[in-house]
């Protein structure tokens, strides 16, 4: 693509980029380093990634604010109206995983006290796939590549079958044995976070899909979480469809 | 484009001056509703395609025009026809503010006078206030109406040229970068008359300002030397052009 | 929306208003000094006269006194000698006109030309001399020249000696170059241009004369008429000799700025300005009136006017207008054209002439 | 901004600028100088004809007492008016002179007294006066009459008293005369009406503007109505209606070169056309306004094109743009806009019209007429002309009647110009 022919334009959109990307390996540590934080039961990492998490808002709040400059200033049109918007998206849904990978680390505290709790291994599998989920769709982000979008999109499916699955595995453990129902608790908690994680990369997805076509992504998403609507009334925060 | 009427359709028009060729042969067809925006780079032809709708081409010499341009299915570059007449009823705006150096009521006075429009004074002064009023200016200046229209502002200057142009009933309003020469205030109030009278006029504006396309346009023309590059929707122009050169042009690229 | 044409109309309208106000004023005050009254009489025919400047004063003069006495309008324009014979001899009729002036004989070629688009009785009148002075301002010394003086000061090639006629540049640069009696000043002239009148006689009467003076030059006079013109019309054209404008006053004015410098003109500017200019005597004559009229003062000429017979007959105010002129109140000794500069004509000239008015007498070449 | 002294502030830098201030201030001189020579240059002339030329404006007249004797002016008492023309009024008021001094005898002193009056103008006065009522004849009155122009002069203070008696005009029992008369109140300073309602002639103290004056008048109405209309219209064609090919070019070059002519050739195709091929009469101002018209055209044209094209397309497309035709876009629009620089080029090409002189000579205007023209077919003369012809004569007195003439000229000339500035400020002021 050429340039602008006003080069600061340019710049302040290569700008707005540089710092979302910055972001998503930001955020994509720290989901990493939660799950590595529940796996080494390492409460110290943990604690590092609830401070990051003041980073991943400084960023958010940094592009934001790059966002109402260029709208203000630059009047972008057509891809340059889309790719700002879209950044702004991003980098909310960015802000979001990141304050649920805080979320999970707070929890690892909690999780770490027990050793008998059960799901580790799939919350951590699970983990990584999300991870790499949201890795992929930034990727697709950074490389207007509609069709590893549409992998993100697609690719949600394994990690709701993920969720499903340590829910079976925590259920069963807590009803085995109910002295550790709290870390149980958390443990699902920790893995709901990371399902939503997951549908939040589906977003950051359908909207570098909207930046090189100009539309979302319309495919139905598919959908095997149940574990909100079936079997537990867990409390439910705003997820919507 | 849809259900409305077609206003002007044009088919392979070229535009010539002294035998150099600035258009090559644009087809478009203009609405009969709404405003049609034609955008693009200086010398993309632009106003000279807007001038080839009132045939004000022909008193450039050496310009010379050929190609179809039918209005309302009649061709107005057929030898029977008038350009005289044709041009009141395709009236036109120009970029610089031009009433003439009379006082404001003659100034909107002068075409129905010259077309006989009006049988008696009365009806003169009916169409005067009316036109003035529909430019959004009579109340601004219906207590001097003797004054030179040139000692209004440039924005009023701009109205009364439109009431000038509306005096004459056309069907069909050209705009030459109506707003160029207009502070943002002016401009905006040039930008809401003309969506005023988009509901009566057949409006074709050229312009360089692509936020003023982009608000006050239903569809929009990118002109690209000498060419009709894309023609769509203003939403559509603006969002999601579908060629590159639109695209480059409209977001400020080196096309 | 005609603002211009109005405006136009206006300005046109304006001056229109001028004139016709203009136009009726003088009529309407009779002044005491008013010298027409055009409503009195019934016009008569106009009569025409062209030709010389030198003459024009005089006949001026004369169509005044003629209006005032007979009410007969005489339209004198000054044309040059040679102009007022070209006009005069393009034909008979009320378009031509029906009288001319000449300070010179009418030529041959121009009687001719007459002759041949249908001029033919012409009658020649003399009616007195101008003498030609060479002046000074008042305060150099008087200048004492002969004829051959002024020729060997203004002619651009002279003769090596009195008898061997070759001709050599004008050697002379200052008066005492020429004769040792004469002042040691700058010889340098301020004279008539070729298109004058004056210039004209000046070059026949002084310089000729002037060259005749050579025994040699005298010689050639009879064997080659054409060299002898060359050798004596000819004025140098070193800085010594200036041409001044047509106009004589300006001469006299020079003449008070450049002391040393001598300037030739008509005898009445002489006379006007007395006060400021002084003549050089030529041949030991002084320039003045009574030497002039007796033909002592060698550098004069005749003045003339010619009528066109055929004209006279549809406009016999003609006649009248030449007697006029040729009177013994107009033209004679102490008439009204003497105050103004004429020398009148021996009184037996004078009388053959009348006679030739009076009777319509042609001349013939 | 750096710390370090800015490029603009180094030695070299402050020594260029010492320059160009310096080149200003030498411009400056210049141009100051320029206009200084220019004002000098018009202060003289004004001085020099001004000096000269107010003289004009006043006389001096003669207050003499005559007697209208019958055996001299109509000894067969018929009193037939064409007759009474031709009496001897010079004798009269010789005799009357006579009577006023009656001490002197001298034949020459006799001579010179009759010269204090004008010699011209007081019998022709006389003259008009039995012309119209003859029955004047026999009776005494008193009439008023100039005196003679070097009387005039002398009283003046042209003639220089002090000279030797030989080297001026007036003698010296004139001069005592003359100091008598002043003394009696018999010799009054009066202005000069003469001056204006006057025809041309030969005696100074009689010669009057008056026929140069109408005749210029005369003149440039023809011109105008002309060189302005025509001139217009070519214009207009040039500008707007002409094609636009070699022919045309030829026909504005030469145009442009027409207006660098020199004036005498004009006078020249005058000649040739209307006085030997249509056969108009010599000296009428017709033939005069016909010929300054052909003169003032080019200017007229080149003018109109000038302000017409700097009329704003603007306007012209604006009247287009509403279904005007192509000469209403004209008629009703450019011109009005150009009008008041129309009309300041087309006086300007009238006044310098006015001043002309060169083409009049050849189809006779400079003539010597006695009457003042009544209408543009009557023979006349023209201002510069008048002066030109004046500037030639011999006599004293001529001097300042050319430098007053001169001084109406200039006076018209700027009433013109004024007249143009005035109408161009007042219809450029409308809107």
């Amino acid at each position: 693509m050429s340039d602008h022919i006003v080069s600061s334009f340019a710049e302040d959109m290569q700008g707005l980029r540089t710092e979302l990307f910055r972001m998503g390996h930001l955020v994509v540590d720290q989901i990493d380093s939660s799950v590595k934080a529940l796996k080494s039961r390492d409460d110290q990492l943990a604690n590092r990634v609830r401070l990051n998490d003041k980073q991943v808002d400084a960023i958010n709040d940094d592009i934001e604010e790059r966002v109402m400059s260029i709208l203000a200033l630059r009047h972008p049109y057509a891809v340059d109206l889309r790719e700002t918007i879209a950044a702004l998206k991003v980098a909310r849904e960015l802000e979001r995983i990141g304050d649920l990978a805080k979320n999970c680390a707070m929890r690892v505290g909690v999780i770490i006290k027990d050793d008998k709790i059960k799901g580790t291994k799939k919350v951590v599998k699970m983990g990584k796939q999300v991870s790499a989920n949201v890795a992929m769709a930034m990727k697709a982000y950074e490389d207007r590549d509609t069709d590893l979008a549409l992998d993100v999109w697609f690719g949600d499916e394994a990690i709701d079958d993920y969720c499903n699955a340590v829910f079976e595995t925590v259920m069963t453990g807590m009803m085995a044995d109910n002295s550790n129902i709290n870390g149980c608790t958390q443990m699902t908690f920790f893995a709901k976070n990371l399902e939503r994680m997951g549908d939040h990369a589906t977003r950051i997805a359908s909207a570098s899909h909207y930046v090189v076509t100009a539309e979302s992504i319309r495919e139905k998403r598919p959908k095997s979480d149940r574990t909100s609507t079936t079997r537990y009334l867990l409390e439910d925060d705003d997820e919507e469809d | 484009m849809s259900q409305s009427k077609i206003k002007f359709s044009c088919r392979d028009v070229r535009v010539a001056y002294s035998g150099k060729e600035a258009l090559h042969g644009i087809d478009i067809e203009i609405e009969d509703q709404g405003v049609t925006a034609f955008i693009g780079p200086s010398g993309c032809g632009k106003s000279s395609f807007l001038r080839v709708f009132n045939r004000m081409n022909d008193t450039i010499p050496g310009c010379k025009v050929t190609g179809i341009v039918k209005m309302d299915g009649e061709d107005i570059y057929a030898p029977t026809l008038d350009p005289v007449l044709l041009r009141a009823r395709v009236g036109m705006v120009f970029q610089k503010p031009n009433p003439f150096p009379k006082s404001i009521y003659d100034n909107v006075a002068y075409g129905p006078r010259i077309h006989g429009l009006a049988a008696n004074k009365a009806e003169l002064d009916e169409i005067v206030e009316s036109s003035l009023t529909k430019a959004g200016l009579w109340d601004e200046v219906k207590d001097r109406l003797k004054d030179g229209g040139t000692g209004l502002s440039g924005g009023q200057q701009q109205r009364l040229v439109i009431a000038r142009t509306i005096a004459v009933s056309p069907e069909v309003i050209l705009m030459d970068e109506p707003a160029s020469a207009l502070d943002p205030i002016a401009t905006a109030k040039l930008e809401e008359l003309i969506d005023e009278l988009s509901k009566k006029f057949c409006i074709v504006i050229v312009t360089h300002s692509m936020a003023q396309a982009a608000r006050i346009s239903d569809r929009t023309a990118f002109f690209h030397m000498g060419n009709l590059i894309e023609y769509d929707q203003t939403s559509n122009i603006f969002t999601n052009p579908t060629d590159s050169r639109t695209q480059d042009y409209i977001t400020g690229r080196i096309g | 929306m005609k603002n211009l044409l109005l405006t136009g109309m206006a300005a046109t309208a304006l001056i229109i208003a001028g004139c016709g106000g203009g136009d009726s004023a003088p009529k309407k005050s009779t002044t005491k000094t008013e010298t027409t009254k055009t409503t009195a009489t019934a016009k008569k025919a106009e009569i025409r006269v062209v030709g010389s400047s030198t003459v024009y004063p005089f006949s001026t003069k004369v169509a005044q006194e003629f209006k005032n006495k007979t009410g007969q309008n005489v339209i004198v324009e000054s044309t040059g000698s040679g102009g007022g014979h070209k006009l005069f001899c393009e034909g008979i009729g009320s378009t031509t006109p029906d009288m001319t002036n000449s300070s010179r004989r009418q030529k041959k070629s121009e009687f001719d030309k007459c002759g041949a688009n249908g001029v033919d009785d012409i009658i020649e009148v003399k009616i007195g001399f101008d003498g030609i002075v060479l002046a000074n301002t008042i305060d150099a010394p008087q200048m004492n020249l002969t004829l051959k003086q002024v020729y060997q000061a203004f002619a651009k090639q002279v003769p090596m000696s009195d008898t061997d006629c070759t001709m050599q540049d004008n050697p002379y640069k200052t008066w005492a170059d020429i004769d040792a009696s004469l002042p040691a000043t700058k010889i340098e002239a301020y004279g008539p241009p070729p298109t004058s009148g004056t210039r004209d006689a000046f070059v026949e009467i002084a310089m000729e004369g002037g060259a005749k003076k050579y025994a040699c030059l005298k010689e050639l006079r009879g064997k080659d008429k054409g060299a002898f013109k060359v050798a004596s019309h000819t004025l140098r054209e070193d800085g010594h000799w200036n041409d001044a404008g047509e106009n004589d006053n300006a001469i006299v004015q020079t003449l008070g700025n450049t002391p040393t410098a001598i300037g030739i003109f008509g005898y009445s500017f002489l006379d006007q300005n007395a006060d400021s200019v002084k003549g050089a005597n030529v041949d030991g004559i002084e320039p003045t009136f009574e030497n002039i009229a007796s033909g002592d003062y060698g550098i004069a000429r005749s003045l003339f006017f010619y009528i066109k017979k055929a004209n006279v007959a549809a406009n016999p105010g003609i006649q009248e207008f030449a007697l006029e002129f040729t009177a013994e109140e107009a033209s004679g000794p102490g008439g009204y054209l003497e105050e103004i500069g004429l020398v009148p004509l021996p009184d037996a000239e004078r009388a053959a002439y009348r006679a030739a008015v009076e009777n319509l007498t042609p001349y013939s070449q | 901004m750096s710390s370090s002294p800015s490029i603009h502030a180094s030695e070299r830098a402050l020594k260029r600028l010492k320059k160009r201030h310096a080149r200003e201030r030498r411009f400056k001189v210049m141009g100051l100088s320029a206009i200084a020579i220019a004002v000098m240059a018009l202060i003289w002339l004004l001085y020099s004809v001004i000096g000269t030329g107010y003289k004009a404006f006043y006389t001096h007249s003669f207050t003499l007492d005559v007697e209208m004797t019958e055996s001299v002016l109509d000894p067969t008492g018929a009193r037939d008016p064409d007759a009474l023309r031709k009496s001897n009024y010079r004798r009269i008021v010789q005799n009357a002179m006579y009577e006023r001094f009656p001490d002197v005898t001298d034949r020459k002193a006799k001579k010179e007294l009759f010269d204090i009056i004008s010699t011209s103008g007081a019998p022709n006065h006389l003259r008009q006066m039995a012309y119209n009522d003859p029955s004047i004849i026999g009776q005494s009155f008193t009439i008023t009459v100039p005196t003679s122009d070097d009387v005039d002069q002398l009283l003046k203070g042209n003639i220089d008293r002090d000279l030797d008696e030989s080297r001026r005009k007036v003698s010296d029992r004139q001069i005592a005369w003359v100091d008598q008369l002043m003394e009696t109140g018999e010799i009054k300073s009066g202005f000069n009406k003469g001056f204006f309602v006057n025809p041309d002639s030969r005696d100074a103290e009689l010669a009057g503007i008056a026929t140069a004056f109408l005749g210029s008048l005369m003149t440039l109405f023809v011109t105008a109505l002309m060189a302005i209309p025509v001139g217009i219209g070519a214009a207009i064609w040039l500008d707007e209606f002409a094609p636009r090919n070699r022919f045309v070019d030829f026909i504005e070059i030469n145009i442009n070169n027409l207006a660098a002519v020199p004036s005498i050739i004009f006078g020249v195709l005058g000649l040739a056309i209307f006085i030997n091929f249509f056969g108009l009469p010599r000296s009428i101002p017709i033939v005069g306004g016909l010929v300054l018209g052909l003169r003032a055209l080019p200017t007229v044209i080149i003018a109109t094109r000038a302000t017409l094209m700097a009329v704003p397309q603007s306007i012209r497309d604006g009247a287009l743009s509403i279904g005007a035709s192509h000469v209403q876009a004209v008629f009703h629009h450019k011109l009005p806009h150009a009008g008041p620089g129309i009309l300041t080029g087309s006086i300007i090409a009238m006044a310098q019209a006015l001043g002309e002189t060169a083409p009049l000579l050849m189809i006779g205007m400079v003539a010597f007429l006695t009457e003042v023209p009544n209408s543009p077919t009557d023979p006349a003369t023209v201002l510069p002309v008048q002066i030109y012809i004046w500037s030639s004569n011999a006599e004293r007195a001529w001097v300042e009647k050319t430098s007053a003439a001169i001084m109406i000229l200039l006076l018209v000339l700027i009433l013109i110009n004024g007249f143009a500035i005035w109408l161009r400020n007042r219809l450029e002021k409308r809107w």
